[in-house]
């Protein structure tokens, strides 16, 4: 009976001090509002459920210690995966030799997925070089005359940025992207972390008379880039932040000005009403203080639907069987009703964002759209 | 050409006050007390705050916040002084460090604890506004920052200078005990020269925060930038900081038009080097005897 | 005949537009004590720091047994003999006195530090610190640092002591002992001293030979009897004496 | 210039850097107002420690410093010059980063508040040694060892105090300065100051004082006035000084 | 007189304790080996692999900024460049890291000595803050250059056992690292190379004038340390698994040796043994138990107390406790003294 009440744990870290704080506050709440609702629900199979989240200070080492001990001495039931590509990659090898699955919300890598070999499950709707595809689709969908001639991208240092420029494998990425939409490219510089000050890339892309800009890097520095941009008096009809999914961060509205007009990805948006989404944006307002629904949150809220079906309908915690329930099954999800193909991510589905007076509209694809895209 | 080389100058030796005004504060105390104020970037942090929380709140321009931050931070980096410093000083440059190190973390942390770590951006109307000056693009919280932070370093050097307190401060770090019999209240005056240098650094958070989004772990990353122009300017020295301060700012914005942008900071960083080397204490490099 | 030990020959030096030495010339003969005086400034301590490698000089040469110094180090220069005091005693603060003493052995070997070490017994007992044999450099008092350092510039047996103002603060005793000290080893080991002192009546009983430096140039050199009487000598540096 | 001279009185001091080694044990000293006051003994004996106690860096664990019968031994530092009381301390002291002038007009510190009277003092100590004059915008670090102790000597007397702590005031210097620095001790004197004065130049420290003191080991054991030791009792202790 | 030849600190009581020291040692690294071969929690022993791998850090950066004075805040170059140079040599030759390590060693070591060069006839504050500068430079070197594909890092796959055996492996290379390491700095200690190190530290011109090779000694203590940590770094490779160049030349790396060093009490060997666990261990309490922000907050108050009543390092406290138990003579003075 006792053995039956104890609570299933659920592991995993968060970088909630350091440079990855920003998006990990947001998978922190919605981690911790579903674990307030699951036991609301009465739990999983029966068991309270109890989330174990450390902070791994935005450090691989420290993340790797605590996985470690997550398995080893916390002994988790299911483990989630830490946010962001840079701390996931070093997790990633002691996670297998556990023979763990690994739920994760946490962060893309077309070549993690497939290293894994199946044993990780992913809930973003598209990976690094699918980033910028929902740009490019909805430039295609443009008259010709609207379509950007010259483009600059900029990538910053970092593996994850560096693939959704180039894509995997002769597949997808920015570059191609670029290439294919018949645009010159007039820019394509790098930054390394801890870049300051960008008015010297922009001014590039500005003296290049670039048309589109691509930003591919992470929350800080495409705030600033934005900020520049606008401070230049420099007007690309696209710019887009096509590295993390930034526009609908909380500071982003801050920017004023500067803020508006910029394009962004993300897996869904509460107007497609899927499940929990209406709710968990309404959460945000309300909890959060936050207009807008970041898509960390969709893609957190999504890996914690999937767990819950996956655990309820294969009636255990066994690895291998929930393995085996989730690759034959439907889930009802945030993000959609999703199955997931043979590498552990979900098959590709990407909404346009544009950033209008001061808030998020989807403009693309047209059967989402709440508004048009404004174009110069 | 012209035009870029132009605008390169203007960027250049805007950003460039701008990494004075960071410097400052650092190389006051370094200079004079030898100890090393790591925590310099956790109170420009505070400074960016201070300045988003009277905007926010009150409606207060930066600006103002700017002069408001002065006597504010002057406080906080007495009491600092007060409670903390004094106790380890006398021990060594380390163990200030120690300190120093610990009060960056706490107040840090507790910044995330109050503000959270999601990041901040301070728009005023003119944020994004800029102005021409021929071919060149300018924004004006850029030129503002660093007028701005021209005029602290002006004040700050006048002050070490020209009087007798000022000179007393700087006598207090080459021999302390000689400063004391000359009826020289040492204490007090480094209580001054701490709360002085954390001012600095409050102000240039106020600065910072005018141009660049922020958030209580971001601005650490200015801490090297202070470092630079501390060592490159020679410790303790204004008019250096000063220099210092430009020539990282010029070397950066033309290494950014000319050169790839991933090998800016390589090509800064070995000037720089190379510079130290060659003038060993940086531009100041004065042949003090010590033998 | 052999060549003197020492030869300064034609030494300039100049800090940025200032000359601190001009064409200074003079030799250290073997087994002897060179007194070195001039008024404040002239130029004394930089004309050792040369001496001793610390600066390289701007013109002409130091010729050491014959073999020109140009641009060895002062650890070189140690290894070939030549030690010497500052003019502000610089002892290793946080080491103790017999550590202090110990230092500029490490680079002997067995039986030569052997005896080193009983010679650092000696000196030690010489200048009467031995009771503070264990105490921490930095707790000596300002005349004890300099007889520490008067003692370190020694243990090595060096061949050339080049000295800072040694008398400077020290007791008209000990002092006298130092020069019995300094005589014993000129004699004993032959070695030779260049001495900086502004004590000009114990330099002139010490010294054979005497150099005056007056604004970085040679004013007089010779007999140190009749440097002291030399009109120059008496005008710019010693004053009149009231005895 | 006339000062009413203080008395300054020291008695059974007990002090030293650390509570477990007391370096004074139990000293009396009384400095007559007006007079010059010598202290002597070996090297290490405490004199310095003895002027630092009176200066304040160094507290007395008992005993008390009075100036004019007032108790000083609460007293910080930098307090202390606001009683009059001005130090020169042993070695180097000079702030090297500062010009010639500066160091100078700091000595004045305790003027601040009067701007004008500052200027005046600073440019008296120029009347009084010219030869800083040229000097006035060096760094003082780059100063030679005796131009440094000169600028010492010259801060030391811009804010006039009335009690003077000399320690070993010509070290360093030449003797045409050295000289003119005894001098002006008598002078200081006959302005009306107090003067309490360490020297290792026995003989010319006793030739200017008026009543001398002996210390050794922490004690002070023979006292008396300039006759007498350069009288009888003189034979006896100049065996003894070594002089 | 000759009794500073072979101890520090003279005296027969040092002797006894000296000789109590040692059995603690010897015990003490029992008992590791002993947990080392029996313990089966993962979590524990990698934590101890951690402590062993910053005590054999922290050793090795003793050696030129404990006794030596010279201040490095670049440790993290060398580590850097140790773990790229086996991740490299076994992306491209497959080689084993563990049989590079020594190369990684060699190439850390000559960069050191490349660097030391130039930087190592600056002082004080200077010197600290371009060795700093360094690593940013290297850092950036590595994220463009190809041959360690740049930003997107190396992986290395796992080896072959099991994990509980993979973290008993590298318990067991760190705790031998970091044992033959704080020999070598005991050995250090005591001979003359480490005597010439303190003279460098106390007073360099003064060393240098009585026939201390201050430059060579610099040269040698830097390319030792280098050495050493490179390894380090080689091995740490194989263990993370994934070498980015953020991760590798972090400057927390740095500044985690110095602040180690200087909390145990630098320029001992001691020190570091005492610091890295107490640090390490506080930092990871700390973080399982506070699971946010807080758990910096509280660690960062520990550091300031540390601070604030270890004045002269753990070291200096166990000193200060043997004099008061002991009444030994005081080695130290009141600082607030003046020196005038
Ligand atoms: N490193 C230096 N930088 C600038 N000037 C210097 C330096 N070293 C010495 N000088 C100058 O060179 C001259 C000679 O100085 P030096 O110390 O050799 O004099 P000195 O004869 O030893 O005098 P003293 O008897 O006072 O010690 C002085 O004018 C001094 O100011
Ligand atoms: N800072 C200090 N810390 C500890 N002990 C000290 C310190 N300074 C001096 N002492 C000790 O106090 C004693 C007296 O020193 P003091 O400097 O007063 O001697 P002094 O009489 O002035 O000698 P000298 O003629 O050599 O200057 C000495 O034995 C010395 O070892
Ligand atoms: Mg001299
Ligand atoms: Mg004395």
């Amino acid at each position: 009976q006792a053995q039956e009440k104890q609570p299933i744990l659920i592991g995993g870290t968060l970088g909630l001090t350091g440079f990855l704080s920003e998006g990990s506050a947001d998978y922190k709440a919605v981690y911790d509002r579903w674990n307030d609702e699951v036991n609301k629900r009465g739990g999983l199979l029966g068991r309270p459920v109890k989330l174990v989240i450390y902070n791994d200070e935005s450090t691989p080492a420290v993340a790797q210690s605590l996985y470690s001990r997550l398995l080893d001495q916390d002994k988790v039931d299911l483990l989630l995966a830490p946010f962001s590509t840079f701390v996931g990659g070093a997790v990633l090898p002691i996670v297998q030799s556990h023979n763990k699955l690994f739920f994760n919300g946490g962060f893309v890598s077309m070549a993690m997925f497939t290293n894994a070999k199946g044993s990780m499950i992913g809930t973003y709707m598209y990976q690094e070089p699918d980033y910028p595809r929902g740009l490019f689709e909805f430039i295609k969908s443009l008259p010709a005359d609207k379509r950007p001639k010259r483009a600059a991208i900029f990538t910053y240092q970092s593996p994850f940025p560096i693939v959704v420029r180039d894509g995997y494998n002769g597949y997808g990425g920015a570059l191609r992207f670029v290439k294919e939409a018949g645009i010159e490219l007039v820019v394509n510089e790098q930054f390394p972390a801890n870049t300051t000050d960008f008015n010297a890339l922009v001014q590039k892309a500005k003296g290049a008379n670039a048309d589109m800009v691509l930003h591919i890097g992470q929350l800080n520095d495409s705030l600033q880039v934005a900020r520049t941009i606008q401070q230049q008096d420099y007007k690309p009809a696209f710019f887009c932040t096509c590295g993390s999914p930034v526009t609908s961060i909380a500071a982003w509205a801050k920017l004023g000005a500067a803020a508006e007009r910029a394009f962004s990805g993300t897996p869904a948006w509460p107007t497609q009403k899927h499940p929990g989404l209406v709710e968990l944006s309404e959460f945000f307002k309300k909890e959060r203080k936050q207009d807008t629904l970041p898509a960390y949150a969709i893609v957190a809220q999504t890996i914690l639907q999937v767990i819950e079906q996956a655990v309820n309908g294969a009636g255990t915690l066994d690895q291998e069987k929930l393995r085996e329930y989730i690759y034959k099954s439907e889930f009802k999800t945030a993000s959609g009703n999703i199955r997931f193909q043979e590498n552990g991510t979900p098959v590709y589905s990407q909404l346009l964002l544009q950033f209008q007076n001061g808030k998020n509209e989807v403009v693309f694809p047209a059967k989402d759209k709440t508004a048009d895209a404004i174009l110069p | 050409m012209g035009a870029q080389v132009l605008t390169v100058i203007i960027d250049g030796l805007l950003l460039g006050l701008i990494y004075a005004g960071i410097g400052l504060g650092l190389s006051l105390i370094l200079g004079v007390m030898g100890v090393v104020n790591v925590a310099h970037s956790a109170f420009i942090m505070l400074g960016s705050y201070f300045a988003y929380e009277l905007f926010r709140r009150a409606g207060i321009d930066p600006i103002i916040s700017a002069a408001l931050a002065l006597p504010v931070f002057f406080l906080l980096g007495s009491v600092v002084y007060r409670t903390l410093i004094t106790r380890v000083e006398f021990t060594g440059p380390t163990q200030g460090l120690i300190a120093m190190f610990g009060l960056m973390v706490l107040i840090e942390n507790l910044g995330v604890i109050v503000w959270t770590t999601d990041a901040r951006a301070l728009t005023t109307h003119y944020t994004n506004t800029s102005f021409a000056i021929g071919p060149a693009v300018v924004a004006w919280v850029k030129v503002l920052a660093g007028g701005l932070a021209l005029a602290l370093i002006g004040a700050a050097w006048v002050f070490l200078h020209y009087t007798l307190t000022g000179r007393a401060i700087r006598a207090i770090g080459q021999d302390r005990d000689a400063a004391a019999v000359l009826g020289i209240n040492v204490h007090q005056l480094l209580t001054i020269l701490f709360g002085l240098g954390i001012a600095c650094a409050g102000v240039a958070g106020v600065l910072l925060g005018m141009i660049y989004p922020f958030s209580p772990g971001g601005q650490v990353f200015w801490l090297a930038w202070a470092f630079l122009v501390v060592v490159l300017g020679g410790l303790g020295s204004v008019a250096n900081t000063l220099v210092a301060g430009l020539v990282v700012g010029i070397i950066q914005t033309f290494a950014g038009a000319f050169v790839p942008f991933e090998f800016v900071y390589l090509i800064l960083y070995t000037l720089l080097a190379v510079i130290l080397i060659v003038r060993r204490e940086g531009l100041t490099s004065v042949a003090r005897r010590s033998i | 005949m052999n060549p003197a030990l020492l030869e300064v020959d034609s030494v300039g030096k100049q800090f940025g537009g200032l000359v601190a030495l001009s064409s200074v010339s003079f030799d250290v003969p073997r087994s002897s004590v060179v007194g070195l005086i001039g008024p404040n400034g002239s130029g004394k301590t930089t004309l050792l720091n040369v001496i001793n490698g610390i600066y390289a000089p701007d013109r002409g040469s130091v010729v050491l047994d014959g073999v020109p110094t140009k641009n060895r180090s002062p650890s070189d220069l140690a290894a070939s003999g030549v030690s010497r005091t500052f003019q502000n005693a610089r002892v290793f603060s946080t080491l103790s006195v017999e550590q202090n003493l110990f230092i500029p052995l490490l680079h002997r070997s067995g039986g030569e530090r052997a005896k080193s070490i009983k010679r650092a017994d000696e000196l030690l007992a010489f200048v009467g610190l031995e009771a503070h044999a264990n105490k921490t450099a930095i707790e000596l008092s300002g005349g004890q640092k300099r007889l520490l350092e008067f003692a370190r510039a020694l243990v090595t047996k060096p061949g050339l002591i080049l000295m800072d103002e040694p008398f400077a603060g020290v007791h008209p005793q000990i002092k006298a002992t130092l020069i019995r000290c300094i005589q014993e080893i000129v004699e004993r080991e032959g070695a030779s001293f260049l001495v900086v002192s502004h004590e000009v009546p114990d330099l002139v009983n010490l010294s054979n030979f005497m150099v005056c430096l007056v604004e970085g140039k040679v004013a007089a050199a010779g007999n140190p009897k009749d440097v002291v009487r030399n009109e120059k000598v008496i005008e710019g540096y010693l004053g009149q004496s009231d005895e | 210039m006339t000062i009413s001279a203080p008395q300054l009185q020291i008695k059974g001091a007990v002090a030293g850097y650390t509570p477990a080694q007391q370096i004074l044990k139990g000293v009396d000293i009384a400095a007559a107002p007006g007079k010059i006051t010598v202290v002597l003994g070996p090297n290490g004996t405490g004199k310095s420690t003895l002027l630092k106690l009176v200066a304040g860096f160094v507290k007395a664990s008992e005993g008390d410093v009075l100036l004019n019968g007032k108790n000083l031994n609460a007293l910080p530092v930098h307090e202390r010059l606001g009683e009059g009381i001005g130090l020169l301390p042993q070695g180097r002291s000079a702030f090297p980063d500062l010009t010639v002038e500066e160091n100078i007009e700091l000595g004045g510190w305790s003027l601040r508040s009067d701007r004008k009277r500052l200027r005046e003092a600073v440019e008296a100590m120029f009347v009084r040694y010219p030869h800083l004059e040229k000097l006035r915008d060096r760094r003082a670090g780059t100063l030679s060892g005796g131009q440094q102790r000169a600028v010492e000597i010259a801060r030391m007397l811009v804010s006039n105090p009335s009690v003077l702590l000399i320690d070993e005031p010509s070290v360093g210097l030449s003797p045409i300065v050295a000289t003119q620095v005894y001098k002006e001790l008598v002078e200081l004197r006959d302005e009306g100051r107090t003067i309490l004065l360490v020297d290792q130049d026995v003989r010319a420290a006793i030739k200017i004082s008026d009543y001398v003191y002996v210390l050794t080991s922490g004690k002070n054991d023979i006292q008396g006035d300039r006759t007498a030791f350069e009288g009888d009792l003189g034979s006896i202790v100049r065996g003894w000084l070594g002089v | 007189m000759l009794s500073i030849f072979f101890v520090r600190k003279g005296g027969a009581e040092d002797r006894t304790l000296r000789l109590f020291g040692l059995v603690f040692c010897v015990l003490g690294l029992g008992a590791l080996i002993l947990y080392g071969a029996i313990g089966t929690k993962q979590g524990i022993l990698s934590l101890l692999g951690t402590v062993f791998l910053y005590v054999t850090l922290t050793q090795a950066w003793n050696i030129l900024g404990g006794y030596g004075g010279y201040l490095n805040f670049g440790t993290a170059t060398f580590f850097g460049v140790g773990a790229y140079t086996t991740a490299v040599l076994f992306h491209h030759y497959g080689l084993s890291p563990f049989l590079t390590a020594p190369i990684a060693g060699v190439m850390a070591a000559l960069l050191g000595v490349i660097v030391g060069v130039p930087t190592l006839r600056l002082r004080g504050a200077y010197f600290a803050i371009v060795t700093m500068i360094i690593t940013f430079a290297v850092q950036i070197v590595v994220l463009n250059a190809s041959i360690t594909q740049g930003p997107m890092g190396i992986f290395l796959p796992p080896l072959k056992l099991s994990p509980l055996a993979l973290e008993r492996l590298f318990f067991f290379m760190f705790l031998g690292l970091a044992v033959v390491v704080t020999l070598l700095v005991y050995a250090i200690e005591n001979s003359n190379f480490g005597w010439a190190l303190v003279a460098v530290r106390e007073d360099e011109d003064a060393a240098e004038v009585i026939g201390v090779k201050t430059t060579r000694i610099k040269y040698i203590a830097n390319a030792v340390a280098t050495f050493i940590i490179g390894i380090a770094g080689g091995i740490f490779a194989q263990r993370i698994m994934y070498l980015d160049p953020t991760t590798a030349f972090s400057f927390d790396i740095s500044l985690n040796v110095v602040l180690m060093a200087v909390i145990g009490g630098a320029g001992t060997w001691q020190g570091p043994l005492i610091a890295a666990p107490l640090i390490l261990v506080v930092a990871d309490m700390l973080r399982v138990t506070f699971t946010s922000e807080v758990n910096r907050v509280i660690f960062s108050i520990v550091v300031i107390v540390i601070a604030l009543y270890l004045p002269h390092g753990a070291m200096g406290f166990m000193t200060s406790l043997r004099q008061k138990y002991f009444k030994w003579r005081n080695p130290k003075t009141g600082d607030e003294v003046a020196s005038a």
